[in-house]
């Protein structure tokens, strides 16, 4: 068989799974913000395999994707930024430490 | 069309709340006056509105002192007060309750301010239930009462006050809600949040839900108001830890909002459900009757002895509704304004009782009669009106309950129910007599000796009651032939 | 070109916005009385809101090449986040006074966050809405962990990780429309949409799961459950202030975006709109309780309204299944929603301004230490009370008016079961608003000395009080209001 | 006459009221005389309109006075109107309570005096006068219960009118509740009427029953429920008990209230609906049997009394018992004769007690005797009371108990159960007497009411204000019976019509045999009696050792008390059922109520355990909700 | 042809590299993975004929946020700590698991509406075009701007000290 639209949709959703797997299960908070940029990937891959295969002509899912790497950027920017105000706090960065606000 | 007495009525509370507000906090004796004085005013101009009153037959089923401005339009709601034969009664009721609350209060030591403050926040409201002819407006002052009686309750109440304002608050709340989804299930059945309109519109429209359910949703309200067993729980919470001149106003006014509301918006817009529910509300009536007046006998707290005898007597109420005949309609609309005088004057005399003793309990109490002459004399009368003694009001509105349900054909066997009823007031005979031996009779106490008999504020209150009680149940017709405008239009809906 | 100039001025107050948010930062570097920043922001609101008015008359169309609308449903909620930035900024002063640094930064992360919010709410097309949405998130995120304190940070990355989940999936959704459709602009992917060629949501998975995703994608944001777990804890660690802005101007931001992303998008056929709609109203149901039944026994105030907001969430999406179950109505449940949100933003300000000043005094946000608080701040806490009792759904409070109106809507599209859960919920919110109420009123103060509160805090609050009581006596003319803003730009 | 007069008299009591409560209460509190003055004059005033009432009733043709009715209220198409209803019996009545009232006001000056209630006394005294006039007067059913409730309160005032003391207390809240509960059958039978009816109007409902529109099992049940009024009312067993404990009033109270007017009410009550009992026989036989077995009942418990009081209190009930008897199987006219008699030698026999107690300061008859000689006039007066009652010729009391007699003997049963009552009442008033006033001083005791302790030094005849009534009332007592020797009496109460003359009545009766059997049985009973406490011939002692289970039996009441008050009501009804209520309301409804609340409340708990603080259970309850939605959808979409 | 086989290569890769992100004891190792699978997207952009993205790709993940991620992983030094996974690993695979059914199932399930047009060369004109030009998302960008910049606004007033 042809690989087609499909193919590309289901390693879309198998990458999201485990970049979400990654985010609920991992402690190191570094690691899910990495978890996270896979999930956003995997979207990315989604979107563009969307541009080929439904709109081939015009290109909306590039420029989608190209939104989404930028704000992506942005958000491990800040992301990072948090980790390490919250490291300075707190002496660690593995998530399930966090739970002051609870209840 | 709009003359504005009723907006005025309502409206001078809330004038002598913002200058009590302006007031400093320790000006008491002028925040006590300026409060008398507004309610005074007040009750004095529903007595014109009540002489002014047109009682031709013309009038029948007529709104008098109407006005009508638009206030949502968006929704076609509108502010929209009037007075019939029904409100109007309970209108003086509570103008009149009002003005002896303060009174009752006269005494009040604990932030006097803020205590004035709800209690003419309270009139207000409970005057807006009365006078508010558009559904929107009723809920919002029917919502409106809970806040000052939230505050009046928690702060100046004592025993577990806290628990009993919030059970009153919530158990209130819950019916409410009902209430609110059957307004708007009519409202939307209708296409109109107009009291008088609605009855008319309901019978030829389509209903969005069952007529049933639009039945209970906004009975239940009225029915926890009221209150009807088995939601009366709330009523010897929080009569027994509110202070005097709330459970006045409470047991006097506040419960007929139920009775009011259950003649006004459940049986008069929904008469045929309320002629197949009949049967079953009616014995919930005589249950709440018997077993109030039963379970009264076993209190020992002057308070909440009366406030399960309320509950026996508005169990009279509720059976008058659902007799839905005109006398009994009548009956029970003069029982309203009856046992709002009477209660009131009952717990106005356990709040002296209590205040001069600084003791609540029937074991404790014993021999009043020698230290308080003029209070027993009256306790007593009230007690003879609360067991419906002929002369008093009390006997007046029962005795044409009685006959209004016994010549009521709305079900089979309503004959019993009545006859159950009659028994029942043998057993208030029983609690009020042993009240007051208990509390009056027997050889004077030690302890009491030197306890002081009525001031004159408070012979000037309670003999305002007692005038009150006696006028209305030497000639009730002052009343009936007022009641009368506003029953028999409702009739011509029931058709019974 | 010309055109992308002729048209500048329809975006003029997040221009504004924009460039006030830029000033501040500039002006931070060589101000020495911060207090001035905070005006400055407040001005350039006042002038971003004034814009806005002006731009009211303005006929419904889309700008920038269908990447914007503007229709009074946008402009009013501009209007609506500046009212509510302003106030906040108004009442961070003490607040922010605080802080040594970064004073001019808070106040300009708030305006951007708002900008975001503004975009957001006026976005017609998934792109530039998934970019706004992203704006005002990490702005938020900023303001959240700016204490920079145990807590702070803790619900600076909770709110951060949670959100980037929430957002990827929210772009998985549009993903999902994007790939049916093979447009991006709302109004062009309906088109495609309403002509596909089902007559049930079961035969289009992708369609199904384009709806769920967003749905959730905006559900955090307006904290619907089972995607509201964030909301407590984040507010419990965020500044006061924040709190405040988030429980108000994001959740407002949300309901703006859901509504319209739901309506434009699947408002057609009315089937579609029918089933979504359907799936909110369970949700709304859900939400409501869980909130109200959680919140009884809270102890921190903050949480409370944590929760609080939660529920106030579940009565506002009463409204959001309005309309989806009445799609074709002109404004069924839409001008319920906004009133609703009308009253709801004033009293929650006007409540946790109230807060930030008792808090700032007392030090806790405990409701333990508010007690006697009616001797020590009579106003505020006056206030306070007023502010719970319109929450309740009391008279004569704005809360009670939003209530009928938004359940009223409910009820016409035969949705009374879920109005009557509705109602027994704001029956179970009384007892712990009361709590709060009583707290206050009753037992005497812990302390006899003072709590002061600005001026600045004060007339912020006096606004809201008095907004609130306006809303409650005279709602017809913001009831008007609310009706000419529920027109959304729908081709 | 003007039409007026009635409203006049019914008026006249209350004006005294107005005046002591409101004038000489409040501002001549020191000056007590003065309301007993305003009340003699209000009654004796009210009393002279009676017997022009009365004159101008006998001399209409048709026996009564149109008197146009007053409008209470209207409710839809039905009146309630309240009327004056002036006919022979009414007049009758008047006449009764005025005079009877008169006398008492007047003895009540001596007999009250110094006492710290006196304003009260009187106030409530004019209160329940008026109460009965306006009982006796009224119209209409409605207006007739009104007052049949007011002379209960005036009855329940005056019982407790020494309220310090708890058995006074306890008496009054008995005697009220008691006959309330006989009022719920008028009450149940007023609607029972009105329903079928629609009309209050006791003529209206007479003309009714005789057209036949009223008839069959409702009008029984109406007749019953208002006999069980009466009953309560008139101390008919099984509703008597509160009767006895009554006495704890002031003498003079029993006299008018317990013994002359409130509970006689029963029997005018009866009387003025009769025509309903006749057309409803099983309602009167009921009546009759009733009556008759309170008569022996109650007498047989007066043998053993020692109170005079109570000896009194129980001639009293069997006395109303021979009443009712008397309606049951005779007619209007021989019930009312019996009660027109009654009225006069029973407030003399109470008052006469009230008098010896005064003297001696108890009414312990074992405590007293020998007072012949120190009261004359008290022991003349209370003979004749006595032999009235005996029912010893020419009597008054013999007249009309001899009536009643010959109309029981239609039913053997009544006549023998009559007969023994005669017997018995004959023997306990001369037992009275002879412990009284036979024998020597056995010493005395306390006064009832403490300020006549400077009355302890020996017996003494009481004060002219005291003895005058007595004397007033003992004339009365001996001719009043001789106003039916010709059959007037009858005749004016519509009763056949006036047979013969005078004399020949008046010297026949003693050639019939009937007459002379009762007489001669009552003869015996004094004998006995004589034999028992005049002369000692057989000792009491003796005879209530040998009948000691009958003797306990009687002087027990029968337990009906105990049986009432201790078991029925305490047992039963307080501490089972009205206990468990009580639990049941605080437990079950209201428990329902909290138990709501606190479910909630552990659902909150279970909410905020779920929220735990961790991130990643935040995310994942995220994406197990869409995965839920998305499988509901499928499922359920 | 060629491209199908690519793409099964790619995606196996890809995959294997998330799961070493994942399961890498080191974390180093994991970032290394980590730009791998960027890079491997970026070859699956290219079967997808997005050479343009692919390069963006490139500059923006491996040549900036790996970076990042990398300088955030030293700055914490929990470096030694490794990467252990928490407490609920288990719920965590129930949930990835569920969630790829359904996403599977929805992309297998949903009849796509392919269009069979070869797809467009020259990526970057049209990209230029649409990102900039009239009827494109300049707005979007111009959004995207201040959104960096409030980033970069936000990461300054987090790092740098109280």
């Amino acid at each position: 068989m042809t690989v087609g639209l499909v193919h590309y949709l289901v390693l879309s959703a198998i990458l999201f799974s485990l970049g979400l797997y990654g985010v609920l299960a991992k402690r190191n908070a570094v690691i899910i913000l990495m978890c996270v940029e896979i999930m956003l990937n995997a979207v990315n891959i989604a979107l563009v395999a969307f541009s080929r295969y439904v709109t081939p002509l015009a290109l909306t899912g590039h420029v989608f994707a190209i939104f989404v790497i930028a704000v992506a950027a942005a958000e491990a920017a800040v992301g990072i930024a948090i980790i390490i105000t919250i490291y300075r706090n707190h002496k660690t960065i593995s998530v399930d430490k966090f739970d002051l606000t609870k209840w | 069309m709009n003359s504005y007495y009723l907006t005025t009525i309502l409206v001078l509370p809330l004038i002598g709340l913002i200058i009590i507000a302006l007031l400093p906090k320790d000006r008491v004796k002028a925040i006590k006056y300026t409060a008398l004085i507004f309610t005074l005013a007040s009750f004095a101009l529903s007595i014109v509105v009540f002489c002014l009153f047109d009682r031709s037959d013309g009038a029948i089923g007529r709104i008098q002192f109407e006005e009508k401005l638009p206030w949502i339009p968006a929704i076609n709601c509108f502010y929209h007060l009037g007075v019939d034969g029904l409100s109007l009664p309970l209108v003086i009721l509570m103008t009149f309750l009002g003005f002896l609350s303060v009174l009752v209060s006269w005494k009040i030591q604990l932030r006097p301010r803020e205590y004035f403050i709800w209690l003419l926040l309270l009139e207000t409201s409970i005057l807006g239930v009365f006078c508010s002819l558009d559904l929107i407006l009723f809920f919002l002052f029917w919502e409106l009462e809970l806040i000052p009686m939230y505050f009046l309750i928690s702060i100046w109440g004592s025993g577990r006050k806290e628990y009993s304002s919030i059970k009153y608050v919530i158990y209130t709340l819950i019916g409410s809600a009902m209430m609110l989804a059957g307004i708007l299930s009519v409202y939307f059945t209708t296409g109109s949040f107009g009291v008088m309109e609605v009855a008319s519109k309901i019978a030829i429209a389509q209903p969005v839900i069952p007529l049933v359910a639009m039945f209970f949703l906004l009975f239940i309200g009225f029915a926890i108001k009221l209150p009807m067993f088995p939601f009366h729980t709330w009523l010897p919470d929080a009569h027994t830890d509110a202070p005097t001149a709330v459970s006045v106003i409470l047991a006097g006014a506040l419960l007929k909002m139920g009775g009011y509301g259950m003649i006004r918006l459940v049986v008069s817009v929904l008469p045929d459900v309320a002629r197949q529910a009949a049967p079953i509300l009616a014995a919930l009536a005589i249950i709440g009757v018997l077993y109030g007046a039963w379970v009264t006998m076993r209190q020992t707290d002057l308070k909440r002895l009366i406030a399960y005898s309320s509950v026996s007597h508005m169990g009279y109420v509720l059976l008058g509704i659902f007799a839905l005949t005109e006398i009994s309609l009548t009956g029970a609309a003069l029982q309203m304004f009856s046992h709002g005088i009477i209660t009131g004057l009952l717990f106005a005399m356990v709040g002296l009782v209590y205040e001069k003793t600084h003791d609540r309990n029937l074991n404790n109490l014993g021999g009043l009669a020698r230290q308080m002459p003029v209070i027993v004399v009256i306790f007593s009368i009230a007690g003879l009106a609360s067991l419906g003694l002929p002369g008093t009001s009390g006997f007046a509105a029962e005795f044409i309950t009685f006959v209004g349900c016994f010549t009521s054909t709305a079900f089979a066997g309503i004959q019993i129910y009545t006859i159950l009823g009659v028994v029942g007031v043998v057993f208030t005979a029983g609690y009020i007599l042993w009240m007051l031996q208990r509390v009056f009779y027997g050889p004077p106490l030690d302890k009491f000796n030197g306890v002081p008999d009525a001031d004159n504020v408070e012979k000037i209150c309670i003999f305002c009651f007692v005038a009150a009680i006696l006028l209305v149940g030497i000639y009730p017709a002052i009343l009936t032939n007022v009641i009368r405008l506003g029953i028999e239009p409702i009739m011509k809906v029931i058709g019974m | 070109m010309k055109m992308l100039i002729a048209e500048l001025p329809f975006i003029a107050p997040e221009l504004t916005v924009l460039f006030f948010a830029l000033l501040v930062i500039l002006l931070d570097l060589f101000v020495k009385q911060k207090k001035a920043l905070a005006y400055v922001s407040i001005a350039g609101l006042i002038v971003s809101a004034g814009f806005t008015i002006s731009l009211w008359g303005a006929s419904p169309n889309s700008i920038f090449f269908g990447t914007l609308a503007l229709d009074p449903f946008a402009l009013f909620f501009k209007l609506l986040l500046a009212v509510a930035a302003g106030l906040v900024i108004l009442a961070s002063q003490d607040y922010v006074s605080k802080f040594d640094r970064f004073q001019g930064e808070y106040y300009a992360l708030v305006l951007l966050s708002a900008l975001g919010m503004m975009f957001l709410t006026a976005a017609a097309d998934m792109i530039s809405l998934y970019v706004a949405l992203e704006l005002s998130g990490i702005s938020l995120y900023v303001l959240t962990t700016f204490l920079k304190d145990k807590k702070s940070t803790e619900s600076g990355l909770k709110y951060l990780l949670l959100g980037a989940v929430a957002s990827a999936v929210l772009l998985y959704g549009m993903a999902f429309v994007f790939g049916i459709t093979g447009k991006t602009c709302l109004a062009c992917a309906a088109g495609i949409l309403e002509s596909l060629p089902i007559n049930s949501i079961l035969q289009n998975p992708a369609l199904l799961m384009g709806i769920i995703l967003l749905i959730a994608g905006f559900g955090f944001k307006i904290a619907s459950f089972p995607f509201q777990m964030w909301v407590p804890d984040v507010y419990e660690g965020a500044p006061t202030p924040v709190t405040a802005y988030l429980s108000v101007a994001s959740k407002a931001a949300g309901f703006a975006v859901i509504t319209r992303v739901m309506l434009v998008l699947f408002g057609q056929p009315t089937w579609l709109s029918a089933d979504w709609g359907m799936i909110i109203a369970v949700l709304s149901a859900i939400t409501m309780t869980a909130g109200n039944v959680a919140a009884l026994f809270q102890s921190n105030i903050k949480r409370l309204f944590g929760y609080s907001s939660i529920a106030q969430a579940g009565y506002l999406m009463v409204g959001l299944a309005t309309v989806g179950m009445a799609s074709t109505d002109a404004f069924a449940g839409r001008s319920g929603l906004i009133f609703f949100l009308m009253s709801y933003v004033v009293t929650n300000l006007g409540a946790f301004f109230a807060i930030i000043a008792i808090t700032n005094k007392v030090n806790s946000d405990e409701i333990n230490d508010f007690t006697g608080m009616i001797k020590r701040a009579p106003l505020l806490a006056l206030a306070l009370s007023f502010c719970l009792i319109s929450l309740i759904g009391l008279p004569p409070t704005g809360g009670l008016i939003a209530k009928i109106y938004i359940f009223s809507g409910a009820v016409k599209v035969g949705l009374l079961w879920l109005v009557i859960v509705a109602v027994v919920n704001s029956v179970i919110s009384a007892f712990y608003y009361l709590r709060v109420v009583k707290t206050m009123w009753v037992g005497a103060p812990t302390s006899e000395e003072k709590v002061p509160s600005s001026a600045a805090l004060r007339v912020a609050l006096g606004l809201c009080c008095v907004l609130v009581f306006l809303l409650g006596v005279i709602p017809g003319g913001f009831v008007g209001i609310a009706e000419a803003a529920a027109k959304i730009f729908n081709p | 006459m003007p039409h007026q007069i009635p409203w006049i008299i019914l008026g006249l009591p209350f004006l005294s009221l107005i005046i002591i409560a409101f004038i000489l209460r409040p501002f001549f509190n020191h000056r007590p005389r003065i309301s007993g003055y305003v009340t003699i004059t209000a009654i004796g005033i009210a009393f002279m309109l009676s017997i022009w009432v009365l004159i101008e009733v006998m001399s209409t043709p048709q026996l009564k006075l149109e008197i146009p009715s007053l409008h209470w209220l209207t409710i839809g198409e039905f009146e309630f109107s309240v009327g004056l209803l002036v006919d022979a019996l009414t007049a009758v009545m008047l006449v009764v309570v005025t005079s009877v009232s008169l006398m008492v006001q007047i003895y009540s000056q001596g007999y009250m005096a110094g006492d710290t209630g006196y304003h009260r006394y009187y106030a409530f005294m004019s209160l329940f006068t008026g109460c009965m006039l306006g009982l006796v007067t009224g119209s209409s059913l409605l207006m007739v219960f009104l007052f049949w409730e007011g002379v209960g309160l005036g009855s329940y005032l005056l019982i407790g009118f020494w309220f310090h003391r708890p058995s006074a207390a306890d008496a009054a809240k008995k005697a009220f509740i008691v006959t309330r509960f006989g009022d719920l059958g008028f009450l149940a039978a007023i609607l029972l009427i009105f329903a079928n009816t629609h009309t209050f109007d006791i003529e209206h409902i007479h003309e009714l029953v005789l057209a036949g529109t009223l008839g069959g099992t409702v009008l029984t049940w109406a007749a019953l429920g208002i006999f069980m009024g009466a009953m309560g009312k008139s101390a008919q067993f099984p509703l008597h008990t509160w009767l006895p404990d009554a006495m704890e009033g002031p003498t003079p109270v029993s006299a008018l209230i317990h013994a002359a007017t409130m509970v006689a009410a029963g029997v005018f009550l009866v009387a003025r609906t009769y025509p309903m009992f006749e057309h409803a026989p099983a309602a009167l036989t009921t009546v009759a049997i009733i009556g008759a077995v309170t008569a022996i009942f109650a007498a047989s418990m007066g043998l053993v009394m020692n109170d005079i009081k109570r000896v009194l209190a129980y001639s009293t009930i069997s006395q109303l018992g021979y009443m009712m008897l008397g309606l049951g199987t005779g007619g209007v006219a021989i019930g009312i004769f019996h009660l027109f008699n009654h009225a006069f030698f029973k407030a003399l026999l109470f008052l006469g007690a009230g008098s010896v107690n005064h003297g001696t300061g108890t009414f312990d008859m074992r405590l007293m005797g020998g007072l012949r000689k120190v009261m004359p006039w008290t022991f003349a007066t209370f003979l004749i009371g006595s032999l009235s009652l005996a029912g010893i010729w020419p009597f008054s009391g013999f007249w009309s108990k001899d009536e009643i007699v010959v109309s029981a003997m239609q039913n053997p049963v009544l006549f023998i159960l009559a007969m023994i009552t005669v017997f018995m009442t004959a023997f306990y008033m001369f037992r009275a007497i002879f412990m009284t006033f036979g024998g020597k001083y056995r010493g005395g005791a306390p006064s009832e009411h403490g300020h006549s302790s400077h009355e302890s030094h020996g017996p003494h005849e009481s004060a002219k204000v005291m003895v005058i009534p007595l004397v007033l009332l003992a004339i009365p007592s001996v001719i009043s019976g001789w106003l039916n020797v010709t059959g007037l009496f009858s005749a004016f109460m519509g009763h056949g019509e006036v047979k013969h003359s005078f004399l020949e009545g008046f010297f026949g009766v003693l050639t019939h045999p009937k007459p002379l059997i009762a007489l001669a049985i009552a003869i015996l009973g004094i004998l006995l009696a004589y034999a028992m406490y005049g002369a000692k011939w057989i000792s009491a002692e003796a005879v209530g050792r040998i009948f000691k289970p009958i003797y306990i039996l009687f002087s027990r009441k029968y337990f009906l008390d105990e049986l009432y008050e201790n078991v029925i009501v305490r047992a039963v009804l307080l501490n089972s059922i009205f206990r468990g209520l009580a639990w049941f309301d605080a437990r079950v409804v209201d428990g329902a109520v909290n138990g709501v609340a606190q479910g909630t409340g552990a659902a909150s708990r279970a909410i905020r355990q779920a929220q735990t603080g961790q991130l990643q259970i935040y995310a994942m309850t995220i994406i197990l909700g869409i995965v839920a939605i998305a499988i509901c959808v499928f499922i359920f979409g | 042809m060629v491209f199908d086989i690519v793409f099964w290569i790619l995606a196996i890769i890809s995959i294997a590299a998330a799961l070493a992100v994942i399961f890498l004891r080191d974390v180093f190792r994991a970032a290394l993975a980590l730009i791998l699978l960027f890079l491997v997207i970026a070859g699956i952009y290219i079967t997808l004929h997005a050479d343009f993205l692919a390069v963006v790709q490139i500059l923006v993940y491996v040549g900036a946020i790996s970076i990042l991620l990398i300088v955030g992983i030293m700055l914490t030094r929990d470096v030694h700590k490794g990467n252990p996974s928490g407490k609920f690993r288990i719920p965590a695979i129930i949930v990835g698991i569920l969630l790829v059914i359904t996403l599977t199932f929805t992309a297998i399930n949903t009849k796509w509406t392919i269009s069979d047009k070869p797809p467009v060369e020259k990526t970057p004109e049209i990209i230029g075009q649409m990102l900039f030009a009239e009827g494109g998302f300049l707005l979007p960008v111009e959004i995207t701007a201040i959104l960096l910049l409030t980033a970069v606004l936000g990461a300054i007033v987090l790092i740098r000290e109280k």
